[in-house]
């Protein structure tokens, strides 16, 4: 099925530049994908990915370049005109009409009419038949989808994008919130669709994945391509290397570090929206994994834990001290920190600057005599940046005119700024490059060093294995089992995830049911 | 089933919900043993309903704004714009049936012109159509030349007279109008693909646009729209007072819009429903209806609409929790 | 509310209940139109409903108070119609419920009414332009300002200055004649003050009513022109008396309201007690001055008595 | 180095950028040979910013609250009764000071119950001030018993006088408390942590709150602070007119906003500038200066503030590209 060289590719990309302001995003990148295949698209963050993917897809127009699709010309004039030339996207960013219910999101620009009248029926059943394919039907299509938390959000995503018979599928990190279940039927839609004659364009920083699922690749480096070729017979650490210029050793470092007394913990908590109450504890220097299936209601009891739900029930105990207060600021004050999964939604006020995002849960360092001092404010968000090594022009840059991994860093800066003794961590890899990504293991190992403590909610089950010290399941709702991390492996996280018991011994396979 | 019976129940509520806010005031003067007699008489439901004639026609352009995540700041000067071309056509001696045209036209042109400022310079609509509210409104002054402008008595009168001539319509011509489109724009929004796109482009436009919607083409659908019933509701205004006059309507904008928000729309977009329009419509206009009839002093009446609003929405928003 | 009733020797019949609609509810004008409207109803023994468009000024707004009265089934009304014509329909709508109606302060079309008791408006334009002509000598500059777009007294009493200026003083000059003082005090004041800006040497001004009269005297007071310059204005308040007598003011043209509202009342209950009545009642126009703000009969229409309708 | 001198010529840009659109008025009747002598005077000027207090202050408030996402419909109407309440103090014999305080205490009130139901009931500030709107209208008559309230000169009045009373002021003593507060707002936004968390609130509040920002306290205070700059308003109104009118100011809600949207201001929050506003006051206020002094008749005026508006925004709109 992969073609050869002397197959003409259904899509060629040469030359194509894009500036915004004085960032350039793109600088003359070259590209190829031949029909029939997956093709990966792999570079660190703020490499260009994304930008590159809108301007195929017609979101954005290109300063300069030229593409053809099947050897003509093809400039859309937006993403009506890339829809029609066959390009469908699933954008980096979540990109759902909240108010319309699940069924509406899907059919959205495809409805199904009879001169301009809805044929409900007909959408009602490719809506359905389509959310089977994804492995989900028990996803409430009636529901409006501003109330769906972000990993049935991105479901809703991968649906939309299948429903549109495409020739060129461009899936930008279509599995950073979903659990590994969801990502191998992803995967398995994404086999059948090539040998469909579809071309798929796939971009991750899931390296493994890519390496599963891709029949080619190509890296790109500060908007540039600077390699390309078959995924077959390449090393993950040759990938690497091309993307960012040096080898990396280790891909999950683990950090020494030991336990205290505890710091935090939960007894009976009960939010408005959590289905079951919830008991835990936290030490110093703990790093608690917590794994689980989309809507297993982790997001949710780090709201209720957080204040940003109502809590209903149970005992928050901090530091041996019941927290009292309902909202966000008593928390912050007994040095709770919390990093939202929803960077765009809650995470970042995307119209202010890096440095008021960095530092707006803390502005007291930067108080003199009363005022506010904006250079010494911006001074401290460039340390950050530095430290981080986050891709932006400076502190006053907007935070939306970031790449989304770059967002996450700011997002995650906010946290060790406000100096929080315990952190609350929801998906803090989602959207990061790898190279990033084990920065990130590495401070989250240097905090519980220095006694902090860490809650790390997470999908991705090599980081959770990789790094924590105890790792608790849910299961609709219910924490249904927590054990030292030695004790548990892929498969048996796996099968307490998806049938709420896991066997003591790791057994073979288990396959859902649920 | 417990869940499928809570369903039930949830969808019930859902549907009269709007209705209780209306009950609730019909309910308060229907008490009140001075005006309890009259107030639900046939005679003053008609002139409740004819009142409401102006309003409703601009609150169902309103609402797909609203819808469509806009604001139209100028649909209250449209209406006085549009009502002086009518009588400003029908004095020149037009043929009726030509006036009307114009007036609608009128309005249309007006709501082309906010839908094509929204969408090619990119501006707010709440400035644009703020822009555009003294546009229209000095025009109107300037085409009647700083005067109400008289015109002879046509059947376009008969629009909005209380007692229809076909003594059968029971109700004036410009009400059954008002219910025709209610239903006809209900079921565009519901069943249609413009009415979805509509929505989509209210709730999340990036979104809209990028799943292949022509959202610049639906906002200049929807102003326009919009327009052409202010432009209907103009002529209706011409046909009651029976004279073009370029100061009717001030500040009636924000009447329209509170039926709208009473009814359920939300100003960021994406929420509104017709059928709560109409509610909104007819809580203001019973509210009205009631004060004077019981003869309170207007700050009384002010100030009671005004609460009257806010705890409208706040019921609104408790059912929907 | 406000209702003036009383239980008068009319013993054991019902009291009759009459509307009284003004053009709005917030000026002294129409203060003084209830209050003499009140002291009839007490005389009489009746009901009033007072009542104006929410709005000042708002046809539409008339035109639904006057429909919601006769869904009420007031026995009579008074009515001070915003339009000559727009009013006529829903006039002859209670005429159809058997409804008579009275028409006070501006005209109204047709003939549905029993009787009209106003003003002659065109005659207070007269007599203002003939002071201002007076005290000019006949020559000078002056602004003749405006108070709203289609508002039918003023503009009768603005035409009525306007011709009484071309034909008989032809050396006075007409700065401005076409701006609009606006309905409230401020946008009059702002007007006023632009136009001093402009012209500085104005040396007469003539305003309609009470707003645009008490906002152009402001103006006149800050620029330091007040006294310096002939100003003729309409209406009283105690402000504008008091502009009378430090000689900010050289002439306010009165109407007599108060027995306007009281007349409009004793016509209609005469009417519904079947007693003639006359189909036009002038109540007539004066000007008051320095010289004669004094006299009793000036006075009682520079202050009216307002205390029958404390709210 | 051509980047670092990109850099300056755009921030210079930014900061002449808001003046643009107000030279360009003023340029406009600078030029025009009718008034051109007159328009620059020094009296000219002084009289246009006395004209500018009442709104300036009314836009100061509304700076704040569309910053931080909401908006205030209610601040006509507030003013309005504030005004109302400092008169019928100082006639109640109340000495001058005291009535001052009550009126913009007053003001204050009224800010703090819009924030207090937005926030409690969490309804759109839409809605809220819509009610609120009424309300204080509805208040300020009844209070003032349908008439303006006559009330005994004081020094109160002094502080709108054009020409002020120790003339060493040159300007009336209102005008100084505009640019004193102005910059004092300006400070307060720019550099404490309140105006950070402003901004924060309206840009998005969901990350406010993550943040740990007690976002109801900002926006009641928000509310309460406009409210004051309302009743601060309403007292230099009464000091204008020497008379508490409890109808004026009708409809100046929508030139207070627009004031602040032209300035900068985006009604879906987080951006916004004090200096921007007053320049859009500013603008307001020539405009209308110039087209009186020139004759033009008030639909004309109308139609060229309505079109003003939108250029002036289109205008900053390119500016920011
Ligand atoms: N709208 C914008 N305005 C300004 N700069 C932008 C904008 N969008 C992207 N950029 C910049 O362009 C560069 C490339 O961004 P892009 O989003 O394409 O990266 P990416 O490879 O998708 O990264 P990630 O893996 O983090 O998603 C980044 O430096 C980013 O800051
Ligand atoms: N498959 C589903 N169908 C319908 N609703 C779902 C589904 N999954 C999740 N939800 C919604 O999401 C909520 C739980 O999501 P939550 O965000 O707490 O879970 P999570 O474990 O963090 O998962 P996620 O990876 O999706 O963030 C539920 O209340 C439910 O309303
Ligand atoms: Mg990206
Ligand atoms: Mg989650």
């Amino acid at each position: 099925m992969i073609p050869g060289p002397a197959a003409p590719p259904v899509l060629r990309m040469s030359g194509v530049s894009k500036s915004f302001g004085a960032t350039r995003a793109l600088d003359g990148v070259s590209f190829e994908l031949g029909r029939g295949e997956v093709h990966a698209l792999i570079g660190e963050n703020g490499a260009g990915k994304s930008t590159m993917m809108k301007v195929l897809s017609g979101a954005l127009a290109p300063d300069a370049g030229r593409m053809e699709i099947d050897g003509r010309p093809y400039a859309p004039s937006g993403p009506l005109d890339g829809l029609r030339s066959g390009v469908a996207m699933i954008y980096q960013e979540l990109t759902l009409a909240p108010h319309m219910t699940v069924e509406e999101n899907v059919v959205l620009g495809r409805e199904v009419h009879r001169a301009g009248w809805l044929d409900r029926e007909a959408m009602r059943r490719k809506v359905r038949e389509t959310l089977e394919l994804v492995g989900h039907p028990e996803i409430p299509r009636d529901a409006p989808v501003g109330r769906l938390s972000v990993g049935v959000k991105q479901v809703v995503e991968i649906a939309r994008a299948l429903l549109n018979e495409s020739r060129i599928l461009v899936m930008d990190e279509p599995t950073s919130s979903l659990p590994l279940e969801d990502s191998q039927r992803l995967f398995e839609i994404i086999r059948r669709l090539r040998d469909q004659g579809v071309s798929v364009i796939y971009i991750s920083h899931f390296l493994e994945e890519v390496q599963r699922v891709a029949d080619r690749y190509t890296v790109l480096r500060d908007g540039r391509s600077v390699g390309s070729g078959r995924m077959e017979g390449t090393r993950l650490e040759d990938i690497i290397q091309l993307m960012v210029g040096r080898e990396l050793t280790q891909l999950i470092p683990r950090v020494e570090h030991t336990l205290g007394e505890t710091v935090l913990s939960l007894d009976g908590l009960k939010g408005a929206r959590m289905a079951a109450p919830i008991s835990l504890t936290l030490a110093r220097g703990e790093i608690l994994g917590i794994a689980g299936l989309i809507g297993s209601g982790r997001t949710e009891m780090l709201r209720a834990l957080f204040g940003l739900d109502e809590v209903e029930g149970g005992a928050i105990v901090v530091s041996g001290e019941a927290l009292a207060g309902r909202t966000p600021w008593t928390r912050i004050g007994r040095g709770l920190g919390l990093l939202s999964e929803d960077r765009q939604g809650e995470g970042l006020a995307l119209s202010m600057s890096v440095a008021d995002n960095m530092t707006l849960s803390d502005l007291t360092p930067y108080r003199r005599g009363g005022l506010l001092s904006p250079s010494l404010q911006r001074r401290g968000a460039s340390s950050w940046i530095e430290k981080l090594q986050i891709k932006a022009r400076g502190p006053a840059q907007p935070v939306a005119d970031l790449s989304g991994g770059n967002q996450q860093k700011v997002a995650l800066a906010r946290l060790l700024h406000q100096k929080a003794g315990v952190f609350l961590l929801d998906e803090p890899t989602r959207g990061i490059d790898v190279v990033s990504k084990s920065q990130i293991y590495e401070w989250i190992g240097e905090l519980a060093r220095e006694g902090k403590a860490v809650l790390f909610v997470s999908s991705y089950l090599p980081e959770l294995l990789g790094i924590s010290d105890t790792i608790a399941v849910f299961h609709r709702g219910a924490l249904v089992e927590s054990r030292p991390v030695a004790e548990w492996d892929a498969t048996s996280l796996m099968a307490a995830a998806t049938v709420g018991r896991a066997p003591r011994t790791a057994p073979s396979s288990p396959r859902s049911s649920a | 089933m417990s869940r499928q019976h809570r369903d039930r129940l949830s969808k019930a509520l859902n549907f009269f919900g709007p209705f209780i806010g209306l009950l609730l005031v019909i309910a308060l003067f229907a008490l009140i043993p001075e005006v309890q007699g009259r107030f639900l008489r046939f005679a003053n439901l008609k002139s409740v309903a004819t009142q409401s004639v102006i309003v409703a026609l601009g609150a169902l352009g309103m609402t797909l704004i609203i819808i469509s995540g806009g604001i139209d700041l100028s649909a209250a000067s449209n209406i006085a714009l549009s009502s002086v071309i009518a009588a400003y056509a029908v004095n020149a001696g037009l043929p009726p049936l030509a006036a009307v045209a114009l007036g609608v036209a009128t309005g249309g042109l007006v709501g082309l012109a906010n839908g094509a400022l929204v969408t090619r310079l990119r501006l707010v609509p709440f400035i644009v159509t703020l822009g555009m509210m003294g546009i229209a409104r000095g025009a109107a002054k300037w085409i009647a030349g700083n005067q109400k402008i008289d015109a002879p008595m046509t059947w376009v009168n008969e629009l909005m007279a209380k007692t229809p001539h076909p003594p059968w319509l029971l109700l004036a011509p410009g009400v059954w109008i008002v219910i025709v489109f209610a239903v006809v724009l209900a079921v565009v929004l519901r069943s249609t693909v413009f009415g979805r796109h509509v929505f989509a482009v209210g709730s999340n436009e990036a979104t809209a646009r990028l799943c292949g919607i022509r959202t610049d083409r639906v906002k200049v659908l929807v102003y326009a729209l919009a327009g052409l019933f202010c432009g209907l509701s103009g002529v209706m205004e011409f046909s009651r007072l029976t004279v073009g006059d370029p100061t009717v309507a001030v500040g009636l904008e924000l009447d329209i819009i509170a039926a709208v928000v009473i009814g359920g729309g939300s100003l960021s977009g994406g929420e509104g429903s017709i059928l709560g329009t109409m509610i909104g419509v007819l809580i203001m206009s019973f509210l009205r209806n009631g004060c004077t009839m019981m003869g309170w002093p207007n700050y009384i009446q002010e100030i009671i609409i005004g609460a009257i609003i806010v705890i409208a929405v706040t019921l609104d928003r408790l059912r929907h929790r | 509310g406000k209702k003036t009733s009383d239980a008068s020797a009319s013993g054991g019949a019902k009291a009759l209940s009459l509307a009284v609609i003004p053009k709005g509810t917030t000026h002294e004008f129409w203060k003084s139109i209830h209050a003499g409207a009140a002291r009839a109803a007490r005389e009489l023994g009746v009901e009033i409903l007072w009542k104006g468009p929410q709005k000042e000024d708002d046809r539409a707004q008339q035109i639904t108070v006057v429909e919601d009265f006769i869904s009420r089934g007031v026995d009579g009304i008074v009515l001070a119609p915003l339009d000559d014509r727009a009013l006529m329909r829903p006039v002859r709508d209670a005429v159809r419920e058997k409804i008579p109606v009275v028409i006070i302060d501006s005209a109204l079309q047709g003939s549905d009414y029993v009787s009209y008791v106003s003003t002659d408006n065109y005659k207070g334009g007269v007599l203002a332009a003939r002071r201002l002509g007076e005290l000019l000598g006949g020559q000078g500059r002056i602004f003749l300002i405006r108070y709203q777009e289609g508002s039918a007294s003023t503009v009768q009493r603005e035409a009525g200055f306007y011709d009484t200026v071309k034909k008989e003083f032809p050396g006075l000059v007409l700065l401005v004649q076409d701006q609009y003082a606006g309905a409230t005090t401020e946008t009059a004041y702002q007007l006023a003050e632009n136009l001093i800006s402009r012209f500085p040497d104005v040396e007469g001004v003539f305003a309609p009513n009470e707003s645009s009269t008490f906002g152009t005297l402001r103006a006149l007071q800050e620029s330091r022109l007040a006294g310096k310059v002939v100003f003729v204005g309409f209406d009283s308040s105690p402000k504008l008396i008091q502009g009378l007598r430090d000689g900010h003011i050289q002439g306010l043209v009165l109407q007599n309201p108060d027995k306007m509202g009281y007349l409009g009342v004793k016509t209609i209950v005469a009417h519904l007690r079947g007693e003639p009545v006359e189909k036009i009642i002038d109540t007539g126009v004066v000007l008051a001055t320095l010289d004669n703000m004094d006299a009793p009969e000036i006075r009682a229409l520079l202050s009216p008595d307002l205390t029958l309708i404390d709210d």
